[in-house]
């Protein structure tokens, strides 16, 4: 087991576990809002997996993806149509 | 407050989650899988820069980049395809909205301070954008990466300066479209520009060839003589460049017509 | 020698960078308010994200070994430490403006100058 | 200097990080309101983008790096967004 | 008129040309040709926007200061600021007094408004919430109030700016 | 064994995000929910999709490092299996690069939609919609 190894281990740890939280989050959040910054944390957690997976590109195309255009995509839809999701 | 139902789904789901990670580490499948089933990643990998086989290399040390535009390049094209018809559908949603500077909000945006940072922001992430497309053959990156980065300027400039700005500031739809169009003629140039001048020397040519092969030797060169001798792989470098016009161009002109004001939108679902 | 100690002032940069990003980790769940987690958020931007991608810049450069390639990661932090400095404080003066327009307001506090302004219609 | 001294204070440099980011997560999930939820992914957007180009270091492939610059450019796009429709409820005006 | 669209293009391309040699961290000569080329079309499209008045450019006092400006500020101005708030994080019984008061300011230009405002928010302690462009007034956060009077506040909060970016940018 | 174990938690963890994004887009009533997951469940799957192609001991993106614009070597074969050694494989890479880019231009449009549907029914919730749709045809 060499160092770089256990860095890409501990790396994927955090990196999952952040994304499995922030995607429990977001599909309990009643306020959409909220479920987006929800997922933009789970897009920067999905980010940090693609670095420890060794995808230099992926990071690149998803990180500007996941981030910053799903992130405004979506606020632009709630600021066209409501709030808050019904029960 | 916990429901009974939430932790029946969230057990079971945690059940069904547990058993299939099992089968996949029990049986080999993914995590650790021998040398012998990569011969692809390898061939691909050995021979992507290899100048010795020259029959076989993309002339790009970007693994990722090669496949993507030489190896399986028609695919990327399709893929390209598919990406436009989606914008297309989108934009076919809203047809008849046409955006004028009087018909496209108030203009307010946000504070002083805001707009200036943006200015040099929005000027910088196109550059950004730019050197990401254009070293995409040398480092991670490429038209994909640049398009999708170039996206977020137009993004910004929205928010920050408002959509009316924008406008006034000439990004038309049909301006937009132009470029985009622009972007997809240049790929489609690129994909039969060897073919067409292999065809006049009366030699065989592929669609999308990159590097010249024993039994079709056409292709643009990878290294050209500029000033040094310059590493610009072929085709790739081009295709590159035409993709991060078309995506770039794509996609800031879904954001533009999406956040037009919602009375506009309201019209266009009256019309339909 | 002078690669020497720029080096070893990046990687004290980064030790410190670090440092302050946990104190600003435990500030900003430590506070009470909105308003107070933002100066610990500065914190954590401008000491735990700003000084240590300088740092990483020049101990890259000073890392002769790497060769041409340095260049490369060194251009990457500058450029990364330049937007930092130029966009974040931008981002946290927008959002302090948005939450004190929603309603989310600093309490205690001993005077607020722009409640009273702009329930005085001083300023909108 | 030592490539493996550096790589060894780094990667110790590392733990204070991921300190740092368990810490803000916790305040992403408790965050009363929305513009502390967006500051704490803001401070964890900016925390990833050190730790990236720390990486790029502990792996010995500089191309990681390249990622870190994106993050820090979109962390503020997410900033203007929430805070416009917070305060026009109409990302356009 | 032209002359300055023309002199404003060229310091724009400059500017950005400076961000992609950096960010590419090469200097071939392929490079600098792309870079020319991309920072100069860019520029075309975006140098109103960054500039208005060209000619500043060229005074060299305003880059003097400039750079006095950014040493003093990275290192003395900025370490104060983070002792005083780790010294708030560490220790919570350190009183404090949260206020938000109002700091009037002098400049007329949008570049030095932003170089105050930037600077203040960036000084861990203090967060610009509001700016008024009418009345020139920045309505500021501050974590422990030594004044709350408008001329006092500025002295602690905003004079050493203030003095820097009237000389860099007006 | 810790290898395997750890393993299985990301596998793990990867399904669980994968079913509970399923189970938002199946179950959850409003439309921008939906959107939302779906954009989860294809990140998780091009997060699997890479993942297969980590093979033990490779710590290297697929870039054949030091090359810049000017070529003063072209490296040889030895030097290339060398770094084939050590690279992660790229075909699962190049999949994915053009399944986030559509998959982002499908999100568009699928927010398109969801926006005119709002416009012309007034709420997002599809039991609410389907309703009003019945309620028209009747």
């Amino acid at each position: 087991m060499t160092v770089e190894y256990t860095l890409q281990h501990i790396l994927l740890l955090v990196a999952l576990t952040l994304a499995l939280i922030f995607t429990y989050k977001t599909l309990v959040e009643r306020d959409l809002i909220e479920a987006i910054v929800y997922s933009a944390g789970q897009a920067v957690a999905y980010g940090l997996a693609f670095i420890a997976l060794m995808a230099p590109d992926l990071a690149l195309a998803y990180i500007a993806v996941g981030v910053g255009i799903y992130s405004a995509l979506f606020i632009i839809v709630v600021s066209h149509t409501e709030r808050y999701e019904k029960e | 407050m916990v429901k009974l139902k939430d932790v029946c789904i969230g057990l079971s789901l945690a059940v069904v989650a547990a058993i299939v990670s099992y089968l996949i580490i029990s049986y080999n499948i993914a995590s650790v899988a021998p040398e012998a089933n990569r011969p692809l990643a390898n061939m691909f990998l050995e021979n992507v820069f290899n100048s010795e086989k020259w029959w076989l290399w993309a002339g790009s040390p970007e693994a990722v980049t090669s496949i993507l535009w030489d190896y399986r390049g028609i695919d990327t094209v399709y893929e390209t395809a598919v990406f436009f018809l989606a914008i297309i559908a989108s934009i076919a949603l809203v047809r008849t909205l046409k955006l004028t500077p009087e018909t496209s909000g108030r203009g307010f945006g946000l504070t002083v301070i805001a707009k200036t940072v943006t200015n040099i922001v929005f000027a910088s992430i196109p550059i950004v954008a730019y050197s990401i497309a254009v070293h995409g053959h040398l480092t991670p990156g490429g038209g994909f990466q640049g398009g999708s980065a170039f996206a977020v300027a137009p993004l910004l400039a929205i928010s920050v300066f408002s959509l009316r700005v924008i406008v006034m500031r000439g990004w038309s739809k049909d301006r937009l479209l132009a470029l985009r169009t622009t972007g997809l003629l240049l790929i489609g140039l690129i994909a039969i520009i060897v073919v067409a001048l292999s065809a006049l020397k009366g030699i065989i040519a592929y669609v999308m060839q990159n590097q010249p092969k024993p039994w079709a030797p056409a292709g643009l060169s990878a290294i050209v003589d500029f000033i040094n001798p310059t590493l610009i792989s072929g085709t790739l470098f081009w295709l590159n460049i035409s993709e991060f016009l078309a995506v770039g161009a794509g996609l800031s002109l879904v954001f533009v017509l999406l956040v037009s004001p919602t009375k506009m939108l309201d019209v266009e679902v009256e019309e339909k | 020698m002078i690669l020497e100690v720029i080096g070893w002032i990046g990687i004290s940069l980064l030790a410190i960078g670090a440092l302050m990003d946990v104190i600003a980790a435990i500030g900003i769940n430590k506070f009470k308010n909105f308003y107070l987690r933002l100066h610990a958020a500065t914190v954590g931007i401008i000491g735990g994200a700003f000084y240590p991608l300088l740092g990483l810049g020049l101990l890259s450069l000073s890392l002769e070994q790497l060769g041409v390639i340095r260049f490369y990661i060194a251009g990457i932090s500058f450029t990364s430490a330049f937007f930092v400095l130029i966009t974040a404080p931008v981002g946290s003066h927008i959002l302090a403006r948005a939450a004190h327009r929603v309603g989310v307001m600093p309490e205690p506090i001993g005077v607020d100058r722009l409640k009273e302004d702009r329930e005085k219609g001083v300023f909108k | 200097m030592d490539l493996a001294i550096v790589k060894s204070i780094v990667s110790g440099l590392m733990v204070l990080f991921i300190t740092a980011i368990v810490l803000y997560t916790i305040r992403i999930i408790r965050g009363p309101t929305i513009p502390d939820m967006v500051l704490a992914v803001d401070a964890l957007a900016y925390d990833m983008a050190v730790m990236i180009i720390a990486l790029s270091f502990l792996f010995n492939t500089p191309y990681l790096a390249v990622a870190s610059l994106p993050l820090v450019l979109w962390a503020y796009i997410l900033d203007m967004y929430v805070a416009k429709y917070l305060e026009r409820k109409s990302i356009g005006d | 008129m032209t002359k300055r669209i023309i002199a404003s293009i060229i310091a724009t391309t400059l500017f950005l040309m400076a961000i992609y040699i950096v960010y590419t961290g090469a200097i071939t000569p392929m490079d600098i040709l792309l870079g020319l080329v991309g920072s100069s079309i860019i520029a075309s499209f975006t140098a109103d926007m960054l500039l208005r008045n060209p000619n500043k450019l060229i005074d060299v006092r305003r880059w003097l200061y400039f750079l006095a400006y950014a040493f003093i500020y990275l290192t003395v101005i900025e370490l104060k600021a983070h002792l005083q708030v780790v010294k708030i994080i560490l220790h919570p019984k350190t009183p404090v007094n949260p206020s938000i008061v109002r700091i009037p300011y002098e400049v007329t230009s949008d570049y030095a408004k932003t170089t105050i405002a930037n600077s203040i928010t960036n000084t861990p302690g203090t967060v610009v919430v509001d700016i008024d462009d009418i009345r020139k007034v920045f309505y500021v956060h501050w974590i422990n109030a030594k004044s709350i009077e408008d001329r006092e506040a500025r002295k602690h909060v905003s004079s050493t700016f203030e003095k820097y970016a009237k000389k860099i940018f007006d | 064994m810790i290898n395997q174990l750890l393993w299985g938690y990301y596998y793990a963890v990867l399904m669980l995000i994968l079913f509970m994004s399923i189970y938002g887009i199946a179950v959850r009533p409003n439309l921008l929910k939906k959107i939302i997951m779906l954009s989860i469940l294809s990140d998780t799957a091009n997060i699997l999709a890479v993942m297969i192609g980590l093979h033990v001991g490779r710590t290297i993106p697929p870039v054949y490092p030091g090359i810049t614009f000017t070529v003063e070597t072209l490296p040889n074969s030895t030097s290339l299996k060398e770094f084939a050694k050590q690279a992660v494989d790229p075909l699962p890479q190049v999949l994915v690069v053009t399944a986030i880019v559509i998959g982002l231009a499908v999100l568009v449009f699928l927010s398109f939609t969801a926006i005119l549907l709002y416009r012309k029914y007034g709420t997002l919730d599809t039991r609410d919609i389907i309703n009003r749709i019945r309620g028209e045809t009747q």
